[in-house]
């Protein structure tokens, strides 16, 4: 299967850009020099000439956010947290509603369809922002800790996810359980576990790398959302800013996240859009770049089937 | 047609019961939380409290204006699509589907700051003011939510006519048409977009889903205030109630739409 | 132990769907004797490949009861019945659905030992390659996956899987049916001989009037969920009674142009009756739904006297 | 005008191009007369449904008729452009398909759909339509036509919609109309009940017949003359009497002798591999295509139709000294 994979154009290009990004992620200190910060701009006799932020213009590539921070090795700290927060958080997406599809059956609860039912006409960016609230408001009342905080906002962004997923896989389930072959694996007089195991599983597979794509990239618009809501990974505290005229409280994200940079700059928006449409365009690549992924699983299951 | 009164209100039932159930979820795990203090009937926006009722329904009422006409300019653009798509040779028709994908993948959020940055930029330069950016407290925008809005359905629709029009093509009932000898364009406006159309139907319950979130991303940029951003700011009753404003007439018309589709063919594949 | 492998009295299956409930079998006896082959025709929604699963245990029935080998395996649990399983093995219709596209024919055939923990690894495979050849397929394909087979091909292979626990009673549910005509006789020819070899008894279930009487010593007629007429297969070609099963013969084309009967009884499609039928013996082994026997025409000279006895 | 209605000669038809040319039909010729039923019997991949697509041009994209020529009525197909073939398809040749479940369209309402070849190529106004389609589906066998009119298909069995096909197809009273295993997918009780409703039309109309099967009972049953298909190749024709009483191919006598008959008192079918080569062949000429599984590669030599007696052609290789190439 792998091998097939990788064979496909799209999905190689795709999986190439990701590696590569995070690789350059976690590498980029050592190979550029990363403190550069440019708070003022001189001319060439020393004036000060602006203050950050400044335009791509006036300091390519990408420009400075507020203080002075290259947006550039900002985008680029960010990376290795957005993406691998997001790739766990679809994977844990996929495994607990794998998990709960094949018990769910079992149990006729029928809270979790209705929940389901619900979710549907709820934003998932509202569903999100209702269950991280209170948690900030807990926070800070007995402050937990950054890294507990990271964890419990990622279990909140699995646990959105997990109805509408286990609806599918029941789904799923279901349509290859019908299927003649099962039945006459049953009619051998074999338990539920090792028809799930032996036949279930891998044929679902093949779906599983198709669906956890696609939950990848559901995360990442989440969390741009959220970053909008300025309710950031790993919390934000909020700082006074500018001189002691006009002290605007601003939030900074402490994870320093892609959606971080974004929410703490949300408010400069009209006036300095690039702090904002620079990660929001390396969002936008990334998501590219899965939507490859998937077109190259997609034409790769189509091949095994013909 | 085989609509069912008793099963909309058992979908209804079992919508109210999840979304009590989400709405009790966040105390539960992280407690009460202290805006609980307001009344039953209230939001806050900025800490000012607003009593729900009188403004619930204008504000509903402009937020699915936006919606709908949303839909049907997104619908309008796609078929028009489609039927250019028709005349492209084969080789065209492959590469607008892959500049779909690459504008599908552009995330809602950026095509709406985009579309705010570069409005601005263009007053900024011309002084040209193509439509008001943001609604300060009470005036009513809708030339730019409604195309930013609008941009979602007309990719998708576009993208499943599309997939559609390739697949109805090679299927037997076409081939019976032209033994028939009916002519090709008249196959093509008779039965391939009658068919299209209908099988519409079943996709437009994602669609929707997509762009009610969609739709909540642009009320809070725009900073409209309309249902949506009711939603984000109430709690315990009001979010019920608000959440029900939605999924009352959306529930219906999923309901509508399966029954519909249930005198035709068989489900079909979720493409979109 | 009595000579019937198999009796059914009374069986029922119903499905619930949105219209209703739709009574797939109703109301069927049947008695099945050690080493001969039942032949179950019907047309499409007569219930005979529900009926064929149901005596499987694939479905749990609504009422009525089974018993195989004289033990009553209705209401079984299955944990009790899960050791009996080797002994009834089905061939399904369609050779493209029935065999797992990923596993290798090796793995196929031997995963019945594997559930049933029967036998050492060694052993399966020597009886694997041993049930390959009996079915005619080459040693080679032991390593191959289904997708490299044809569908006559892979009918062999289900056949094999059939086999591997050496089954006393065989389930063919239109095992023929989806395979090209030429291909078909040789299936059929296959199962006739492994039959009389491994003296199997088998209920061989089709819409095909001419495969289920090549194949069958005695022949069911189902029509919507009822058994409606029973008897040899000689007996029931040559006296049909009840009226829909004359339609049915009278529908065959006969392969002979100058027996082409321009004239053509007219084909009757009685109603559904309320109630499951009871089944009359009119003579030599010849069992036909009461309700029938009322009907004036049935009176013809040739069955006269067996009505008189 | 001639008795011939529908000529083809020594037609080839060819999928694909360049290395993965697919040959699918050689060197087809036929003819069939005005009253006439032929039946081209063959197996799943003989080119039988590809020959009667050709008819009416509608060969899938990458499909093409290579040589040969097509004449109906006097008037050469291969050369008729698209626009003529329309006013032929339908209105003077129809076909009636396998598939019957997906061969209406689900959105439309099948009343509707009899009528459209009337409306299209008669010009029909819309009110008498409705009283036409009744009508047929009267002749097709419906007791209450104006419920049906109304139906979508999808709330019809598979046997009413072959009904509504053929009511459509003979909606325009053609000349000639192409069964491509119309009953393959239906009950036999319903299957005597379609190809009757064919036949009747036939001689109602003193149309002609185009039945392309893989079940020998039904050639026996309604054909007038038989064109034995293997490999896309013509390997027997002749009456149907003289291909049921004298069938020399061993590929003819396998399709014959493998269907399980009512009769038989227990022999054991002959499968069509029962037939092996007789090594005499016919007059020194061994039959051609050599081997007849589909599995293995069939060694296509040159080889011609002979006349063994006076209209029954079997297939022969054209040099007696032929190596086999398996």
């Amino acid at each position: 299967m792998i091998v097939r994979l990788l064979k496909q154009p799209q999905f190689l290009i795709g999986f190439l850009f990701i590696v590569s990004f995070i690789l350059l992620s976690f590498i980029y200190p050592s190979v550029m020099d990363v403190q550069k910060e440019s708070k003022f701009l001189y001319d060439e006799n020393e004036v000060i000439v602006g203050i950050a932020p400044f335009s791509p213009k006036d300091m390519p590539p990408f420009g400075t956010d507020m203080n002075g921070k290259h947006l550039l090795y900002l985008v680029l700290e960010g990376a290795k947290y957005t993406i691998l927060i997001t790739l766990v958080i679809a994977f844990l997406r996929i495994f607990f509603a794998l998990f709960f599809s094949l018990f769910h059956r079992k149990s006729k609860s029928t809270f979790f369809d209705d929940i389901v039912q619900a979710t549907l006409y709820i934003p998932t960016a509202i569903l999100a922002y209702m269950f991280m609230v209170p948690l900030f408001v807990k926070d800070a009342t007995e402050p937990m800790g950054m890294m507990t905080l990271i964890v419990v906002q990622c279990l909140i962004l699995v646990g959105i996810g997990v109805p509408p997923l286990v609806s599918t896989f029941s789904e799923e389930i279901r349509s290859i359980l019908a299927k003649d072959y099962i039945v006459s694996t049953f009619s051998l007089g074999s338990k539920k576990p090792y028809v799930y195991y032996k036949h279930v599983l891998p044929e679902l597979s093949s779906k599983l790398l198709l669906l956890f794509a696609q939950q990848a990239i559901q995360t990442l618009i989440l969390l741009a959302h959220l970053g909008v809501l300025a309710v950031l990974i790993g919390g934000s505290k909020t700082v006074m800013m500018g001189d002691i005229f006009n002290l605007t409280p601003s939030t900074i994200s402490l994870s320093g996240e892609w959606a971080g940079i974004i929410g703490q700059s949300y408010q400069k928006l009209l006036t300095a859009p690039w702090i904002i449409l620079v990660p929001l365009s390396f969002f936008a690549f990334t998501i590219f770049s899965i939507n490859l992924m998937i077109q190259g699983i997609q034409n790769s299951l189509e091949s095994n089937k013909s | 047609m085989n609509f069912s009164f008793s099963s909309y209100l058992k979908r209804l039932r079992s919508i109210l019961i999840g979304v009590l159930i989400i709405s009790f979820l966040p105390s539960i795990f992280f407690g009460i939380a202290p805006l609980q203090s307001m009344k039953l009937w209230e939001y806050t926006i900025e800490n000012r409290k607003y009593s729900l009722f009188p403004d619930i329904f204008d504000k509903f009422f402009y937020s699915m204006t936006i919606f709908f006409t949303a839909l049907l300019l997104g619908l309008l653009v796609a078929l028009l699509l489609t039927f250019l798509a028709t005349l492209l040779p084969r080789s065209l028709k492959r590469a607008v589907y892959g500049f779909l994908t690459l504008l599908e993948s552009l995330p809602d959020l950026f095509i709406v700051i985009a579309l705010q940055v570069s409005a601005v930029y263009i007053f900024k330069k011309t002084g040209l003011l193509i439509a008001n950016v943001s609604g300060v407290y009470d005036n009513r925008i809708y030339f730019f939510p409604i195309l930013t809005l609008s941009v979602l359905p007309t990719i998708q629709l576009f993208k499943i006519t599309f997939l559609l029009m390739k697949e109805e093509q090679n299927k037997p009932y076409i081939t019976v048409a032209r033994a028939m000898g009916l002519g090709n364009l008249y196959i093509t406006l008779n039965h391939v977009f009658r068919n299209i159309m209908t099988s519409l139907f079943q996709y437009s319950k994602t669609i929707f889903v997509f762009m009610l979130s969609n739709l909540f991303i642009l009320e809070f940029v725009f900073n409209l205030n309309g249902i949506m951003t009711i939603m984000l700011n109430t709690q315990g009753v009001s979010f019920i109630i608000t959440v029900l404003f939605i999924a009352i007439p959306f529930s219906f018309l999923f309901e509508v739409m399966e029954s519909y589709r249930g005198g035709l063919n068989v489900q079909k594949e979720d493409a979109a | 132990m009595d000579k019937h492998l198999i009796s059914i009295q009374n069986l029922s299956k119903y499905f619930v769907t949105k219209t209703g409930t739709h009574k797939a079998i109703d109301g069927i006896t049947l008695d099945i004797v050690k080493g001969e082959t039942l032949g179950i025709v019907g047309e499409s929604g007569s219930g005979k490949t529900t009926l064929g699963r149901t005596i499987m245990r694939l479905y749990e029935p609504e009422h009525g009861n089974i018993t195989f080998d004289g033990l009553d395996i209705t209401h079984m649990p299955e944990k009790k019945l899960r050791p009996y399983r080797k002994e009834f093995q089905m061939i399904f219709q369609n050779p493209y659905e029935s065999l797992s596209p990923r596993l290798t024919v090796g793995e196929i055939l031997e995963e019945p030992h594997v559930i049933q923990k029967m036998l050492s690894k060694e052993e399966r495979t020597k009886k694997a390659y041993s049930l390959l050849e009996k079915v005619g397929l080459p040693k080679t394909s032991y390593l191959k996956k289904i997708h490299e087979f044809s569908g006559g091909q892979r009918q062999r292979i289900g056949i094999a899987r059939a086999l591997m626990l050496d089954p006393k009673f065989i389930i063919a549910d239109e095992p023929v049916s989806a395979l090209d005509v030429s291909v078909q006789a040789q299936v059929l020819n296959l199962l006739k001989d492994l039959q009389s070899e491994l003296d199997l008894t088998c209920l061989f279930i089709s819409h095909d009037l001419g495969v289920v009487h090549y194949m069958s010593d005695r022949v069911a007629v189902m029509y919507l969920g009822h058994l409606i007429e029973l008897a040899p297969k000689d007996e029931l070609y040559r006296n049909p009674i009840h009226p829909y099963t004359k339609s049915l013969l009278s529908s065959i084309p006969i392969a002979d142009p100058e027996r082409r009967n321009a004239y053509r009884k007219p084909i009757i499609m009685p109603e559904k009756p309320l109630y499951p039928p009871q089944l009359i013996h009119v003579g030599n082994e010849h069992y036909v739904s009461a309700n029938m026997i009322h009907i004036k025409e049935f009176e013809t000279e040739d069955n006269r006297n067996l009505i008189r006895n | 005008m001639s008795s011939r209605l529908l000529e083809i000669n020594n037609l080839n038809i060819a999928f694909g191009s360049g290395k993965n040319v697919f040959n699918a039909v050689t060197d087809i010729s036929l003819s069939i007369n005005s009253g006439q039923t032929v039946a081209l019997i063959g197996e799943s991949g003989s080119g039988k449904s590809v020959t009667s697509l050709s008819v009416l041009k509608l060969l899938p994209a990458n499909g093409r008729a290579e040589s040969g020529s097509i004449s109906f009525d006097d008037k050469e197909i291969l050369q008729m452009t698209e626009k003529e073939m329309q006013k032929i398809r339908g209105n003077e040749i129809s076909m009636i398909f396998q598939d019957a479940i997906a061969s209406l369209n689900p959105a439309m309402k099948v009343g509707v759909q009899i009528t459209e070849g009337l409306k299209y190529h008669k010009q029909m106004p819309k009110s008498e339509l409705r009283a036409v389609a009744l009508s047929l589906l009267e002749q097709v066998g419906f007791h209450n036509p104006a419920h049906i009119y109304d139906q979508y298909p999808s709330q019809l069995s598979g046997g009413m919609k072959q009904r509504i096909l053929i009511a459509m197809a003979i909606s325009c009273k053609p000349k000639l109309i192409i069964a491509d295993e119309p009953t393959t997918a239906l009950d036999v009780t319903i299957q005597r009940q379609v190809l009757d409703l064919i036949a009747d039309y036939k001689i109602r109309e003193d149309a002609s017949v185009l039945m392309i099967t893989h079940d020998f009972g039904v050639v026996a049953e309604y054909a007038d003359w038989v064109y034995v298909m293997f490999g896309g190749r013509i390997v027997e024709s002749g009456d149907v009497f003289t291909i049921f009483n004298n069938p020399i191919h061993p590929y003819t006598k396998g399709l014959i002798g493998c269907i399980p008959s009512l009769e038989s008192d227990g022999e054991r079918l002959k499968s069509v591999y029962d037939y092996s080569f007789e090594e005499a062949g016919y007059k020194g000429r061994k039959f051609a295509p050599e081997t007849y599984s589909m599995e293995s590669k069939v060694y296509h030599a040159p080889s011609s139709l002979i006349e063994v007696e006076p209209g029954h052609y079997v297939r022969l290789f054209d040099e007696s000294e032929v190596t086999i190439v398996g």
